[in-house]
């Protein structure tokens, strides 16, 4: 492959990638040489910029056609503009999050978090459009090991020292055991891109390695429940969302799980569509019971620890837990729902995990603590504060006229869709809801019907715009769900997803 | 105009919002008045609805469809689409129970101007409350009805939670619980049958359950299928009515609950799920609900007496009343095991008489709760002399309770047993005793407060004209049902014919 | 005439409407808003009684609403049973706001006491009315309401307020029984109406079990409001309303109206030899068992309470053996002597302030009309010859015999005789002799509003037994003949010895009555000597009251007690269970969540080793 | 053919990660704990350039993995140590059990 | 028996020895020492495999690279030599489960065979891998590039001393 075969690659497509490695080389470069004392809220700016323009990148995108780069190992296709979207979303408003960040230890190391945080970005991303192992590993890693440091950016502060520690030898190990199954994967079929490798899975070869696989399969995948936070690889979670800073928080709660999620759903769905079961059936069809009692477990043990928290930010781990178990649900019955299903409630959960902590980050500022007292008559104190936070815990619970109701409708949808359906799932995330019903519920009995003689809470303006963003969002997606639905069937076309366009034709084994 | 009458309907509470939006919270006054003016608006437009709804015509009207929500899915078979619809519409039933919401409703806001506090976010609330309701009444499809449930329980937690008496917050959890359980046994049966058919309306629910079972074999919809899903609906109702042995709950919001968020709840709220059990119980499945028309009788007759006798030694009045309500409850399941005419007609007006008798007397306990501080039968006792017309209303009220003739009382009670007594008389005959029984705790609560020799209350002052709108306006529903009831039977009978016709009977 | 008379009851009822609303009114006067319009009622009821009297009749109906295909319909119908019960309530009640009238002088609630008999008022004359078995419903359970808000008219006593709750209840308990009983006839028949029942019976639709049960099902209505065994003990407590109460409700009309439906469904009951000998073994025995409780009573209410359901069972017993027009009669007689005694009493009541026989004595010259019209009284329900108890006396026994009946023959005359006693002890006690207690002073004669309505009575009371007697003409069973009902064997006239045994059974209880209580010639409390332990029981009541409550009223309250257990520990207990398990469970979570890093990868290779030994084990891994 | 077969490779590199896997969740020094990951990330390597050899479609994209894992593997121990330097300055302490707290 | 097979076992001996040895010694810097024969010996396994580039370059890492910034941290964190041992019962559970996990996974792949291998692997094995590192893998390369540098401003952020800023900032 001579350079011109490489030059005659449409690389425009990754111009959202490129604007984003562009924006934080460029952040970095310029921190390094800005003075120790200002402020390094222009950064903040800037790297929010750099995400509008990914995203405007993205939507001028949106009518390409489904573009392959060297093998897969860059792919743009419909999902992965989809998936995009939320990510950099997420980002953008993480980032409006931190800019008004006021905790005066934290700003020294201001400039490291918003390049970290888009280079965090940025393996996510890569995740989003790749279908080449190799690439999705490093993506996964890029966001983790950026992660990780994001984690402790808190130098001073014990909690967030130990918080990334937990982060760095779970996520470690978490690493080690998904490779080691991908290197099955790899191993039996000898393939890195997934098609490739979905097509070896055919091979009646396998069929006598049905088990090895499996054992892959599962192994893979409890490796990667690591990143979305479910069992059986969940257990970090409550412990570094604790410790972290609330930005890096929400981070990790939403972005980094959209993406564990997209990395499941690509290397899953892709690798295994066709794959021999134990029993000649298909695998996916075999695996099912396993997902779904992995769904139901964490579903269970996010809810239900979660009652005891008297911590806000560890209460909302623990709800992050389950909501990646509600997330699984439609994961496990493989309904043909399965990509809008997920694509909204990732979010709508973005919109009301996003916006929790934005209140979050303000009241721990203010009070100084991160215990769930600080909501205190939250609503004597400050209403417009009060009623955004209701809504998104009501979103979270899943109740009516919120994007969570539409999605845990639509996650309903999926599990009972196909034949058989699965009742006993929906009945275990019909009964953990409501188990949820209550910390939420307490959250806001705390707001409302409490008093206290705390003062006014002032809101930074930013966080305002966030707030009011978030808020609405939640509404109208729980009002009028079309316009994200409308959205995502009229500029994505999921079968995209499954079109194996480079393998087919030029793929050579040239070694 | 027409064409867009019931959703003006059901979202102008939402005026009252609006408006309140904008009044200084510390404007007791102004509030107050919004907040019965608030509610004013919407039974005018109740009233404009009526107008134009055709007594005994086409079994739904005012119809509006938009669509509103589209889920497409790639099956082998080719696109498929799940699409949900905004519908909404009204027939007899859901008339007359919109027209018992916005009446209650004014009523509970005037009875409101005895809440202490923070008057804004409570109107607010209240009027969230009354949407909620008035839209689960219009609903004409599984989402909407879901979503408009759903509304309801929200303003009821925070109203019961914030100004309810001294175990609110229990008393809020317990009901969020509670229906909580019901909404998400109702969840997981709204998607699957959405699932199974495609469509979420219920006319074309109940058509594609009545095809032949060979056609429904290909929609993988079974016999068994169809029965499963009854009794979660059953049950999720069940919940709501409020059913032994999953009535505790509601005791418990009477007993905390804010007088006018009361007369609400027992007013309105528990009648969503008798509302349920027939429009999807009866309406839906109704081979499976014959079937089971003994279990829901006995539970009915278990209600009814179990209801009778823990309201019997009851200390305090609110539990009387609370117990009371269960006991009555059962009369409505009694009517519709029965599953004839008469049966269905007495359970109907069992909710509506239910409704306002219970309104009325939660509205008195609260005015005596405000003069006396107290809810306990020992605080009373001979409450006529100083305030006759209280006293008056109250007995009434109590007698309308026990069921006698020319109060709504006695035909909901007597239709209902009417019609059990057809299908399962021995069952029916056991249920009588509830009849005694009711006398007995109803004279007993009623009598030791307003007769006997007069006790002390730190206030003793008669009804106030303000009071006596609500209670004189619910006495005069209750007798003008009583005694011409042919008036709201004229408005039932084309849905409950519908019905009863799925039902055979 | 006759289409008018739907008007009837409205009157009282337009009395109750406008009297309540003059509630706060002091002035008496206001009394004569209900004298007038009950008055207008009597005229118009006399007009209908006359026309039926010259054989008219009617029946008019309208849909009240419509239940599916089938009509419930209202209206009235006049026939010759309700014509003359129509005048017999109209004309106590007259009597009765003419006599309150000065008996509830000075009380502070007066408009509102007869508020409360207008509405009492409509609802006997609506019940009479009724065309049909559930209008008739309705009206009785009204008919209850107002007897229930009478006695409870001194609501500060607690004994009223007992009383009041007991007679709602216990009739509640009746009116139970006819509901259950209309509402399978209707499933039978498919229709309320009389007249599609009689029919149904007649063509023989009805199985025999089902018309057996249906007819008793209706008499334990009648057994309740009519104050019969075992449901009888609620009609003594209720005279703790004001006594004009008494004599129109408790006497005269509401209890009578227990023996008025089984005349008014007699067809059905005569289909049933079992329902009728129910009706007349329950009639005889509470006749002789009430008999004998008065016998030994101190009040004088009571005593007349008493006496009031002896006499009920009398008429019962009468229809049971099939001797309605005996029935009627007997209804009809008790009504103007019943109501005259208790008139009389509260006159006695209005002088002395007080009820208790023995504070009382020698009355008989200062009450000097109260005094021979209780006498006049006290002879008729004797039964002493030529006055209006004889001869519907006469009647019963004669049918009963006729019916073969000869056991509860025997058991009337017995009753018979008891009532003589204790109708003239009472009067030998409380108008001969010498007074007794403190309350000799201002006594003084009752004005004469109350007095009129006393004569009037006393002058029916004398001649009402001339509407049939065997000497002058059977005027009233020939009129009852018109009616619906065929009558069973026309008159009774058996042995001509049987009115002289009543009238030696009369004659009796009168001498010993005054051999006891006015000559003294046998000590008073002879009885109580010879026999203690019987006379106690009779004292007591036969300890009835005592026995419900032991029984009925404990077993309920404890049934309750249980079921408040049973919601606590039970209901609430399995929820708290299932919440507490929730949270341990979120105990046990949150341990496991203990801080160590190592712990959670432990945890993670545990749960995918579980996983793959899952797999292993069931996908057939050593295979 | 009498080459070293593929099985053996495998019982190695699970063996290995069996023992980085023990380490990582046994051993109390925090710096051990990190090298133990990187042994299980070496088993893992392993595995790669075995299959790079023996497998369906045998090639050298199991090495070129391999030379990903690397990479990323010394980055991470690069940066676990780092963090692990900022914490023993505010703790004074390497023990991974006695960071701990955060819990329940 | 071949050479191969010798060698083999030889290294493989020794990897696990080195492996047995970090869990058994009690010294901390011993323990890093052992887990450098582990290193290498596994380095030699690449060179069995035919992969001579990856074998360079795990040694050039692990055993250079990774084992002195792991001493380097042994050192600057100054911990008592002895490594205390884990309570008894962590370690048996542990134990038995990985011990469950080894013997699940072992049982199947024992004998996994394709029956076939690339023989052509040690041809040219460097300059093949680079030019597919830079023509098919050039995305992944780049990524890798960024997440070193990643890495390398992180640790130097998370690791810088807090004194000298306390200084910049007075």
């Amino acid at each position: 492959m001579d350079l011109d075969t490489l030059l005659s690659f449409k690389w425009s497509v990754m111009a959202p990638e490129f604007i984003i490695l562009g924006v934080a080389t460029l952040l970095s470069v310029i921190d390094l040489f800005m003075k120790k004392e200002s402020s390094r809220t222009p950064l903040a700016w800037l790297a929010g910029a750099g995400v509008i323009g990914a995203l405007a990148a993205i939507f001028m995108q949106l009518d390409t056609e489904v573009t392959s780069i060297l093998f897969d190992t860059y792919r743009l296709d419909s999902f992965s503009k989809a998936f995009k979207i939320l990510l950099l979303l997420g980002t953008l408003l993480v980032l409006v999050l931190a800019s008004n960040d006021k905790k005066e230890d934290v700003e020294e190391n201001r400039g490291e978090f918003y390049y970290l945080l888009l280079a965090a970005l940025l393996g996510a991303m890569m995740m989003a459009s790749s279908a080449d192992l190799i690439t999705l590993f490093v993506g996964l890693e890029l966001l983790s090991l950026s992660s990780y440091i994001m984690a402790g950016l808190e130098r001073q502060n014990k909690r967030s020292n130990e918080s990334a520690f937990k982060y760095v030898v779970s996520g470690g190990i978490a690493t080690a055991i998904t490779l080691f199954g991908m290197s099955y994967v790899f191993g039996l079929t000898g393939e890195t891109n997934l098609f490739l490798i979905a097509q070896t899975m055919q091979d009646p070869e396998l069929l006598k390695h049905s088990f090895l696989l499996m054992f892959a399969f599962l192994i893979t995948f409890a490796g990667l429940t690591f990143k979305i936070a479910a069992a059986p690889l969940h257990m970090w979670a409550p412990d570094v969302y604790e410790g972290a800073p609330v930005p890096v928080t929400a981070f990790l709660s939403v972005v980094s799980k959209t993406a564990g999620f997209v990395i499941l759903l690509r290397f899953i769905i892709i690798t295994f569509i066709a794959a021999p079961g134990i029993d000649s059936e298909s695998l996916l069809l075999e695996v099912q019971p396993y997902v779904m009692a992995l769904a139901a477990a964490t579903m269970i043990i996010g809810n239900v620890t979660a009652l005891r928290q008297r911590n806000i930010k560890r209460m909302f781990a623990y709800s992050s837990i389950a909501q990646a178990g509600y997330i699984l649900v439609p994961f496990v019955s493989n309904s043909s729902l399965l990509f809008e299903l997920i694509w909204f409630y990732l979010l709508a959960y973005l919109f009301m995990n996003i916006g929790a902590f934005t209140i979050i980050q303000v009241l721990s500022v203010q009070e100084k603590s991160n215990d769930i007292s600080i909501f205190r008559g939250l609503f004597k104190r400050s209403p417009w504060l009060a009623v955004p936070m209701t809504f998104f815990l009501l979103s979270l619970a899943g109740i009516p006229i919120t994007a969570g109701f539409v999605g845990k409708f639509g996650i309903f949808m999926g599990a009972l869709g196909l034949e058989p359906a699965h009742y006993w799932l929906a009945a275990v995330m019909m009964a953990t809801t409501l188990v949820s019903y209550v910390y939420y519920f307490n959250v806001i009995a705390v707001m409302f019907f409490r008093d206290s003689e705390r003062t006014r809470v002032s809101v930074p303006r930013g966080m305002a715009a966030v707030l009011a963003f978030c808020a609405v969002s939640t509404i109208l997606l729980g009002i009028m769900p079309d316009l994200a639905l409308d959205f995502f069937y009229g500029n994505f076309d999921i079968n995209e997803f499954f079109m194996n366009i480079e393998a087919v034709d030029t793929h050579t084994h040239d070694h | 105009m027409n064409a867009w009458l019931l959703s003006i309907l059901i979202f102008s509470p939402l005026l009252g919002v609006l408006v309140l939006m904008f009044v200084p919270s510390s404007d007791e006054k102004s509030i107050k008045w919004l907040g019965v003016l608030g509610t004013l608006f919407p039974l005018g437009i109740a009233l404009v609805v009526l107008s134009a709804f055709k007594m005994g015509g086409d079994e739904l009207q005012l119809t509006e469809k938009f669509s509103w929500i589209s889920y497409e899915v790639f099956q082998s078979k080719g696109q498929v689409s799940y699409p949900i619809f905004y519908e909404i519409g009204v027939n007899g039933l859901s008339m007359v129970l919109i027209l018992l919401t916005a009446v209650v409703s004014v009523l509970a806001a005037i009875a409101s101007f005895s809440i202490k506090q923070n008057w804004k976010s409570y109107f607010i609330l209240f009027f969230l409350l009354e949407m909620g309701m008035l839209g689960v009444f219009a609903a004409q499809n599984l989402f909407l009805f879901f979503i408009f449930f759903e509304i309801t329980l929200i303003p009821m937690f925070f109203l019961i939670g914030r100004w309810g008496y001294l175990e609110r917050e229990k008393a809020a959890y317990s009901f969020l619980i509670y229906n909580g359980v019901g909404s998400a046994i109702l969840l997981i049966v709204f998607v699957a049958l959405f699932m199974k058919t495609g469509t979420m309306n219920f006319q074309e629910l109940a058509y594609t359950f009545s095809l032949p079972q060979a056609e429904l074999n290909q929609l993988f919809i079974t016999k068994g299928f169809k029965m499963g899903m009854l009794i979660a609906l059953l049950v999720a109702f069940a919940v709501k009515l409020p059913v032994f042995p999953l009535h505790s709950w509601m005791v418990r919001v009477h007993v905390q609950a804010p007088p006018a968020i009361v007369m609400i709840h027992s007013g309105i709220l528990l009648k969503i799920g008798a509302y349920g059990v027939i429009v999807f119980g009866a309406g839906m499945f109704p081979d499976q609900f014959k079937s089971l028309a003994f279990v829901i009788g006995l539970f009915g007759v278990i209600n009814l007496l179990y209801g009778a006798f823990l309201a019997l030694t009851q200390t305090d009045v609110k539990r009387v009343l609370a117990y009371s309500s269960v006991s009555h409850m059962g009369i409505v399941l009694i009517g519709l095991a029965a599953g004839n005419t008469s049966g269905m007609t007495g359970a109907v007006f069992q909710v509506v008489s239910h409704g306002l008798i219970s309104a009325l007397l939660f509205f008195l306990i609260g005015a005596l709760y405000e003069r006396s501080g107290s809810s306990e039968l020992s605080a009373f006792g001979g409450v006529a002399k100083r305030m006759p017309i209280l006293a008056g209303v109250f007995l009434a009220g109590g007698l309308a309770s026990l069921g006698l003739p020319g109060m709504s009382g006695f035909i909901s009670e007597f239709m209902a047993f009417l019609g059990l007594f057809e299908k399962m008389p021995v069952l029916a005959a056991v249920g009588t005793l509830g009849l005694i029984l009711t006398a007995v705790y109803v004279l007993r609560a009623v009598l030791s407060i307003t007769f006997g020799a007069e006790k002390e209350m730190p206030e003793s002052r008669d009804l106030s004209s303000s009071e006596r709108v609500p209670a004189f306006v619910l006495l005069a529903a209750i007798l003008f049902i009583g005694i011409y009831p042919a008036w709201l039977n004229d408005m039932l009978r084309p849905t409950l014919d519908a019905i009863l016709l799925g039902l055979g009977g | 005439m006759l289409q008018m008379s739907w008007l009837i009851p409205l009157f009282p009822l337009l009395s109750f409407i406008l009297l309540l609303l003059f509630r706060k009114s002091k002035s008496e006067s206001t009394a004569w808003i209900g004298v007038l319009l009950t008055g207008i009622s009597l005229v118009m009821s006399i007009g209908v009684f006359l026309a039926v009297w010259q054989g008219e009749g009617i029946k008019t109906e309208g849909t009240w609403f419509q239940m599916g295909e089938r009509a419930i319909t209202m209206g009235f119908e006049v026939n010759p049973l309700n014509a003359l019960m129509l005048v017999i309530v109209s004309l106590v009640s007259f009597l009765v706001h003419l006599y309150s009238k000065g008996y509830m002088h000075g009380d502070d609630r007066f408009p509102v006491f007869f508020a409360y008999l207008g509405l009492f008022s409509f609802a006997m004359l609506g019940l009479v009315l009724s065309p049909n078995l559930l209008q008739l419903y309705m009206f009785w359970e009204l008919v209850g309401l107002g007897s229930f808000l009478l006695i409870g008219f001194y609501y500060f006593k607690p004994e009223a307020k007992a009383a009041a709750k007991k007679a709602f209840v216990m009739t509640r308990i009746g009116d139970v029984g006819l509901f259950i009983g209309m509402v399978l006839l209707f499933w039978q028949v498919g229709s309320f109406e009389y007249d599609e029942i009689f029919a149904s019976v007649k063509n023989g639709d009805l199985s025999s079990g089902m018309l057996t049960l249906t007819a008793l099902c209706i008499f334990v209505g009648a057994v309740g409001k009519s104050g019969q065994l075992p449901l009888h003990t609620w009609l003594p407590d209720a005279m703790e309303g004001p006594t004009p109460v008494s004599a129109l409700i408790h006497a005269a009309t509401m209890v009578a109206a227990g023996v008025y439906l089984v005349a008014a469904m007699y067809p059905l009951f005569q289909a049933s030899e079992a329902a009728l000998t129910v009706v007349a073994v329950v009639g005889g025995l509470t006749a002789i068992f009430a008999a004998s409780i008065g016998l030994m009573q101190k009040d004088i209410k009571r005593v007349l309470a008493y006496s009031t359901v002896s006499q009920l069972g009398y008429m019962m017993l009468a229809l049971g053996a099939s001797g309605y027009v005996a029935g009627i009669f007997h209804l009809t007689t008790h009504a103007f002597f019943k109501a005259l005694l208790f008139l009389a009493a509260g006159s006695v009541i209005h002088a002395v302030h007080t009820q208790n026989i023995e504070e009382m004595g020698g009355l008989w010259k200062k009450l000097r009309i109260t005094g021979p019209l209780f006498l006049i009284g006290a002879l008729a329900i004797s039964g002493v010859p030529l006055l209006s108890g004889f001869f519907s006396k006469d009647e019963i026994l004669a049918s009963t015999y006729a019916d073969g009946k000869y056991g509860l023959f025997w058991l009337a005359v017995i009753a018979a005789f008891m009532t003589a006693f204790y109708m003239f002890r009472l009067f030998f006690i409380v108008f001969t002799g010498e007074a007794r207690g403190e309350t000799e002073k201002g006594v003084h004669e009752s004005p004469g509003v109350m007095t009129f309505p006393m004569i009037v009575l006393g002058v029916l009371a004398v001649v009402a037994g001339y509407l049939n007697t065997t000497w002058f003409g059977t005027f009233l069973s020939d009129y009852l003949a018109q009616g619906a009902v065929e009558l069973p064997h026309g008159d009774h006239h058996g042995p001509a010895w049987i009115p002289l045994v009543a009238t030696l059974a009369a004659a009796l209880g009168i001498a010993l009555a005054y051999l006891i209580y006015q000559r003294g010639t046998l000590s008073r409390d002879w009885i109580t000597r010879s026999l203690p332990s019987l006379s106690d029981v009779i004292y007591n009541k036969w300890y009835i009251d005592e026995g419900y409550d032991q029984t009925v009223v404990k077993g309920t309250r404890g049934l309750s007690k249980l079921g408040v257990l049973f919601d606590r520990y039970i209901v609430d207990g399995l929820v708290t269970a299932v919440t507490t398990g929730v949270q341990r469970l979120g105990r046990v979570g949150s341990r496991v969540q203990n801080g160590q890093v190592q712990s959670y990868g432990t945890a993670a290779i545990f749960g995918i080793v579980i996983l793959l030994l899952i797999v292993a084990l069931t996908g057939g891994y050593f295979s | 053919m009498s080459a070293v077969p593929l099985p053996a490779y495998l019982m190695l590199a699970l063996i290995l990660f069996c023992i980085g896997l023990f380490g990582a969740l046994t051993k109390r020094n925090a710096v051990i704990v990190l090298i133990s990951i990187e042994l299980m990330l070496n088993a893992v390597n392993i595995n790669l350039v075995a299959f790079a050899k023996y497998s369906l479609n045998p090639g050298l994209t199991g090495q070129i993995f391999s030379l990903f894992t690397i990479t990323v593997a010394a980055a991470e121990a690069a940066v676990g140590l780092a963090i692990l330097i900022a914490l023993y300055r505010n703790r004074k302490t390497v023990n991974v059990d006695e960071m701990d707290t955060m819990k329940r | 028996m071949t050479g191969e097979m010798i060698a083999f076992f030889l290294l493989a001996l020794t990897a696990i020895t080195g492996g047995v040895l970090l869990i058994n010694l009690t010294n901390v810097v011993h323990m890093v020492v052992a887990l450098i024969f582990t290193f290498i010996a596994i380095a030699g396994i690449y060179i069995t495999l035919s992969a001579e580039f990856v074998a360079v370059v795990q040694v050039l890492i692990y055993s250079g690279a990774i084992t002195i910034i792991m001493l380097f941290g042994i050192m600057l964190t100054r911990h008592q030599e002895k490594e205390k041992k884990a309570p008894r019962l962590k370690i048996i559970l542990t134990g038995l489960t990985i011990g469950l996990f080894f013997l699940i996974m072992y049982g199947k792949i024992k004998d996994l065979n394709f029956g076939q291998q690339n023989v052509e692997l040690h041809v040219e094995n460097t300059k093949k891998i680079g030019v597919e590192l830079y023509s098919h893998y050039v995305i992944p390369f780049e990524l890798t590039s960024v997440l070193l540098l990643v890495a390398l401003i992180g640790s130097i952020i998370l690791a810088k001393r807090d004194d000298d800023e306390k200084e910049a900032k007075k």
